[in-house]
């Protein structure tokens, strides 16, 4: 062989920091953050439904923990989370068409559109059925 | 050739040697600047008029040969559709694809992009080849609008520069090679479902997407990646649990 | 490309993902604004909150009353439902996405022990969720 | 060295090439194939084509049709047999597309669709809405990865081929991620590198159409055909060159001058804007002559209306039109016309070969724009060229693994010794050349002196000062020094070698047009303004000598259709 050549391919590290870079990444790393809130509160929950077998001096102590400042703020930014959550969720379901209109998959904004409106309609359901109302 | 009196515009270029230094390191260029120029002109100026060493790929400069991808400010770009007006910020960083091993300058290493791109089997599987006297197979256009837009995909790989996912599992098969299957998944004329799913539903398949949906983003060809990977990941539960459901039931 | 396995386990949990991921989108936020914030927020009484409310709620007496005496029978069955459903789907989905959050920060090389813990911790508590429900009359 | 052998080599991966690979590897399982090219496949120039490929499919047409049309928009210059062979494959070469997975467009009970094309007297052109290239190469690409017998070397660019005791015997390569050159030897070697448009300044046509094939067949002892004959399209945006398919007038454009008329009424009143390419082309340079062109940034120019066709038209069956419209001419069609005008396209000339794909040269094959075998004559009609990658591709391939399998192995015979020359010329010869001249501006010299004197009109004086000009930038190529002194991916080193192939292909092209005194399809000239079939009704024959070019004459076939004047 006539040339001996070097080549190194370079790897490029990526920064622990790469998703500051762009503000839809940081969209993302929320959304996906939102998992954590909503596994805890599913702990949460149940701790609480463990509390209210436990009778009403456990259930008693549980409230005032839950109603407590700082377990408020924390149930607020849960909240926040799961709506995140909602929000993302269905303009993600979007992109997969269950259906289509005359053969051709309904535009995303539609589908947002319908699962905004579902939810809303559904929470005012719950709220009546459930709780019968405020 | 710059005239007297016309506009110059700063360029920082990532560049990187293999021959003469180990890391990349930035140069910066000042040109003459007209208001149509596109990013790769500003490198082809560079090229013609001051440094021919500087390297990179292009070639239709129509933006349909896929050749000429490049991170610009931080954001996957086709360079020759982009142009140096609608950049606000200067000097304007042109850096190597994001996710790719750097070859020289801002040519990227593509073969595991290639690799990935056979592994999706993106070609038509037949059980029964109809002889070609017999002519074409009836496709009407309904059938050919379901995967139009999947089989747009210019092999640009601006959808794996963007993808997070693909930045740290470079196994990850990623969007365009998603697409790319879905596209045949969804073309009445194919019958080779189950082996193209199989090929696509492994560890580093598509299950490793997490929807972050930024491939879609810079799509410069509208392809959708994102959302072909989610149609292929229903697809392809729903294909598993039926099977898993139903052990008899013809596949 | 050598020809890699196919994965059959994750598309299960990835349909328990994404099922999870609709009850938890519909469900969760109605269901936190209720049960975490209204009270601080006075829109509904302390009556609906003590113990007392919180037995009357799980025992389905809203729903019962509000559906009458046709589907008054389903009215029981609806919060323990409700609850096993945001409990179960909140576990499956989060814990999946929680797996991809771990292998993003580099433990993806831990899949073979990360996939049973995650969705183990998921499994346990549906099923955590369901007895405890459940056990109220 | 690490010794690469195969009983195929083809060189370029367009649509030739690539369905030239995939008809050898259907011939036989056991045949060894390797696309050798400069791009990866899918970048292949193939990609831009928009508008369409011809194959009669349907009833109301025939083979005569279509081979009338393409022969009478030769100027009756195509070899009538190589005509009729064509139109004859064409079709079963589309509905093979179709096969494969094509997405062509579909009338609304599924069959292929065909739209109107110039110089077509019938819709015979199958067409992917307007990304017709695109789709077709992708196709042909995905495609030939099922087949295990082809293997590709990606990105290796190929400088030479070796030759020994008058046979092809492989080709020399550098391999740009390694910066080495590699001998590769081969029973059969098939070119298929496409046309050669960036010999012009004004051109459809990618940085990589720079020819490098007929310059290697040139020097390879195979002769060149009908390199005078070069065709300008009438449509092209002002500026950067790029095409706005025909198909905007097959489905309804119009041409239009500054004064609002549809101006072809004067030139081709029967076709209008469905008239022949060279026909146009000049129409619009008299028309913006006589100054009733629009004033642009870019010179003059005519503008092609669509505004007529609607919204619903224009995205349907011109979406790329639009794209590019706005893209780069920052003009929407919808609502406005789009400035164009002529700019070199295609080659009509090209390596001589016959119907199969034989150069002459044993063992050496050629296959597309790169090749000339003649369907096109003096100029091709839109849409068959596509088709004629198709149908010679294939033949080409086939061809190819027929000599290869009658060849005796590939011997123990060391090849690699025959690339010390080539070696010793790249890497100790230009790679460390120190000289004066710089690369870009000989290479812009060339382009515009093509442009200025070989141009849609030239005459004696213009071709006499072209090729005076052409041999002194040869002169002045020796000259030109590589900044870039490491061979790896060495970007420099392949536009430098590249322009050394344009440089005799404008040489080639300038002598052939001196040498033929008549004007007959796109060749125009002013000091011979008719055709002359008494005297030029012969293909030009370009073979390399020790002291220069040489010309030869080689009779046109004719068996149905007598010359006759060609009017539209
Ligand atoms: C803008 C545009 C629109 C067109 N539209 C139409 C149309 O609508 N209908 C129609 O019929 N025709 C059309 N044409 C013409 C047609 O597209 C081309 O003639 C045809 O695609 C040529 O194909 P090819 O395979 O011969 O070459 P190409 O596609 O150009 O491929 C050449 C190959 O050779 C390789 N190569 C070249 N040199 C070397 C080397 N030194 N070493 C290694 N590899 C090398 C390249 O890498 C490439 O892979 C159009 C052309 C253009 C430019
Ligand atoms: S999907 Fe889009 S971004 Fe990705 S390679 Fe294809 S065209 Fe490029
Ligand atoms: S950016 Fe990556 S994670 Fe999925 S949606 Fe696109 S492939
Ligand atoms: S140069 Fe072809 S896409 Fe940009």
């Amino acid at each position: 062989m006539a040339v001996e050549t070097v080549r190194k391919p370079y790897v490029r590290q990526r920064s622990a920091w790469w998703w500051t870079k762009n503000p839809r990444y940081v969209l993302f790393q929320f959304r996906e953050l939102s998992s954590v809130f909503v596994v805890l509160y599913a702990f949460l929950v149940l701790w609480q439904l463990w509390a209210l077998r436990g009778g009403s001096d456990a259930y008693y102590a549980f409230l005032v923990m839950w109603y407590s400042r700082p377990m408020m703020a924390l149930n607020a930014v849960i909240l926040a989370f799961a709506i995140l959550h909602s929000v993302t969720w269905f303009a993600l379901t979007a992109k997969v068409p269950l259906f289509r209109i005359k053969g051709r998959p309904p535009p995303a904004a539609l589908v947002i559109g319908a699962s905004l409106a579902i939810w809303v309609a559904l929470s005012l359901l719950i709220v009546k059925l459930l709780y019968g109302g405020f | 050739m710059a005239d007297r009196g016309t506009k110059m515009i700063k360029l920082r270029i990532s560049r990187y040697r293999p021959e003469r230094s180990g890391e990349p390191f930035d140069q910066e260029f000042t040109i003459p600047y007209r208001d149509d120029m596109v990013v790769l002109d500003a490198l082809n100026y560079i090229k013609d008029h001051i440094d021919p060493t500087l390297t990179y790929r292009w070639s239709c400069r129509m933006g349909i040969c896929g050749s000429c991808g490049a991170n610009v400010d931080g954001t996957p770009k086709l360079t020759c559709a982009l142009y140096l007006r609608d950049l606000k910020k200067r000097p304007v960083l042109i850096e190597p694809l994001a996710n790719f091993a750097v070859l020289k300058d801002l040519v990227v290493d593509i073969e595991p992009f290639m690799e990935k791109l056979e592994a999706a089997k993106p070609y038509i599987i037949r059980k029964d080849e109809r002889p070609i006297e017999r002519g074409e197979y009836r496709q009407t256009p309904e059938e050919l609008e379901l995967y139009r837009q999947q089989s747009l995909c210019i092999n640009c790989m601006l959808c794996y520069s963007a993808c997070p996912v693909y930045g740290h599992d470079e196994k990850f098969l990623g969007p365009a090679a998603s697409a790319l299957a879905l596209r045949y998944e969804l073309d009445s004329r194919d019958q080779g479902s189950e082996e193209r799913l199989a090929a696509v539903a492994t560890e580093h398949g598509i299950w490793q997407c997490t929807f972050v949906g930024e491939c879609s983003v810079v799509c410069p060809k509208h392809v959708d990646p994102a959302g072909a990977i989610q149609q292929l990941k229903a697809l392809a539960a729903t294909r598993l649990m039926k099977a898993m459901l139903l052990p008899l039931a013809p596949r | 490309m050598a020809a890699a396995e196919v994965d059959r386990v994750t598309p299960m949990f990835w349909g328990l993902f994404s099922a999870g991921g609709f009850v938890v989108a519909f469900l969760l936020p109605v269901f936190i604004f209720m049960n975490s914030l209204a009270y601080g927020l006075h829109v509904v009484p302390w009556e609906k909150v003590e113990y007392g409310g919180a037995l009357r709620w799980i025992r389905g007496d809203p729903a019962t009353a509000l559906l009458g005496s046709t589907l008054g029978w389903l009215g029981g069955w609806l919060p323990k439902l409700f609850l096993v459903l945001i409990i179960g789907g909140g576990l499956f989905h989060g814990l999946h996405r929680f797996k991809y959050v771990l292998y993003d920060v580099g433990l993806h090389r831990a899949k073979k022990v990360l996939d049973p813990i995650l969705y183990g911790i998921a499994a346990a508590g549906t099923v955590a969720a369901v007895v405890l429900a459940f056990s109220f009359p | 060295m690490e010794r690469l052998a195969y009983d195929i080599v083809i060189v370029g991966g367009g649509a030739a090439g690539l369905r030239a690979a995939i008809a050898a590897a259907e011939t036989s399982r056991s045949l060894r194939i390797a696309i050798v090219s400069k791009v990866y496949p899918m970048r292949s120039h193939t990609v831009s084509a928009e508008g369409g490929t011809a194959a009669v499919l349907r009833d109301y047409d025939s083979f005569d049709g279509h081979g009338f049309d393409t022969v009478k928009g030769s100027d009756f210059l195509a070899d009538q047999d190589a005509v009729e062979f064509f139109v004859r494959r064409a079709p079963p070469e589309v509905i093979q597309m179709e096969h494969w997975g094509c997405p062509w467009s579909r009338d609304p009970d599924g069959r292929i669709a065909v739209r109107a094309f110039g110089g077509m007297t019938v819709k015979r052109t199958v067409f992917a809405a307007d990304k017709v290239g695109f789709h077709m190469l992708h196709t042909l690409f995905q495609t030939s990865l099922k087949y295990e017998n082809i293997e590709r070397l990606d990105e290796w660019f190929v400088t030479q081929i070796l030759a020994e005791g008058g046979k092809a015997v492989g080709v020399a390569a550098l391999e740009l991620r390694s910066g080495t050159l590699h001998a590769i030897a081969a029973k059969a070697v098939v070119i298929a590198t496409g046309g050669a448009g960036r010999v012009y300044e004004f051109t459809t046509n990618g940085a990589i159409k720079t020819g490098d094939g007929m310059a290697l067949a040139l020097r390879a002892a195979a002769p060149l055909k009908d390199m005078e004959f070069l065709q300008f399209h009438p449509t092209c945006l002002p500026g950067t060159g790029i095409l706005i398919t025909e198909a905007a007038r097959g489905e309804g454009g119009y041409l239009i001058n500054n004064k609002g008329e549809r101006f072809l009424k004067k030139y081709v009143p029967e076709k209008m804007e469905l008239g022949p390419r060279d026909i146009l082309s000049r129409s619009i340079l008299q028309e913006i002559r006589e100054g009733r062109g629009f004033q642009g940034p870019y010179g003059q120019y005519v503008g092609l209306d669509l505004r007529h066709l609607g919204e619903d038209v224009i995205n349907k069956k011109l979406p790329m039109v639009r794209e590019l419209a706005e893209e780069y001419a920052g003009v929407d069609p919808v609502h406005e016309p789009i400035p164009v005008r002529p700019g070199q396209h295609y080659i009509m000339g090209g390596v001589h070969t016959d119907v199969r794909g034989s150069t002459g040269v044993p063992g050496l094959f050629a296959a597309g724009e790169a090749a000339c075998v003649s369907i096109n004559g003096a100029n091709r009609l839109g849409s068959n060229s596509l088709s004629e990658c198709l149908v010679f591709g294939g033949e080409a391939g086939r061809s190819a693994a027929a000599y290869a399998i009658s060849q005796p192995a590939v011997g123990s015979n060391p090849i690699s010794g025959l690339v010390k020359a080539e070696e010793a010329r790249i890497f100790d010869g230009l790679l460390k050349r120190e000289g004066g001249e710089n690369l870009a501006e000989v290479r812009s010299d060339m382009q515009h002196t093509m442009e200025e004197n070989v141009g849609i009109y030239r005459n004696g004086d213009s071709l006499e000062k072209a090729l005076a000009h052409v041999r002194e930038l040869r002169r002045r190529y020796e000259r030109v020094g590589v900044r870039d002194k490491d061979p790896f991916f060495n970007t420099e080193l392949t536009t430098t070698l590249e322009l050394d192939f344009m440089l005799d292909l404008a040489e080639a092209i300038a002598n052939a047009a001196l040498l033929r005194r008549e004007s007959r399809g796109a060749h125009s000239r002013t000091d011979y303004p008719k055709r002359d079939d008494a005297n030029f009704l012969h293909h030009s024959m370009a073979f390399r000598t020790a002291t220069g070019l040489r010309f030869d004459k080689l009779p046109v076939k004719i068996t149905k259709w007598q010359p006759a004047a060609r009017v539209y």
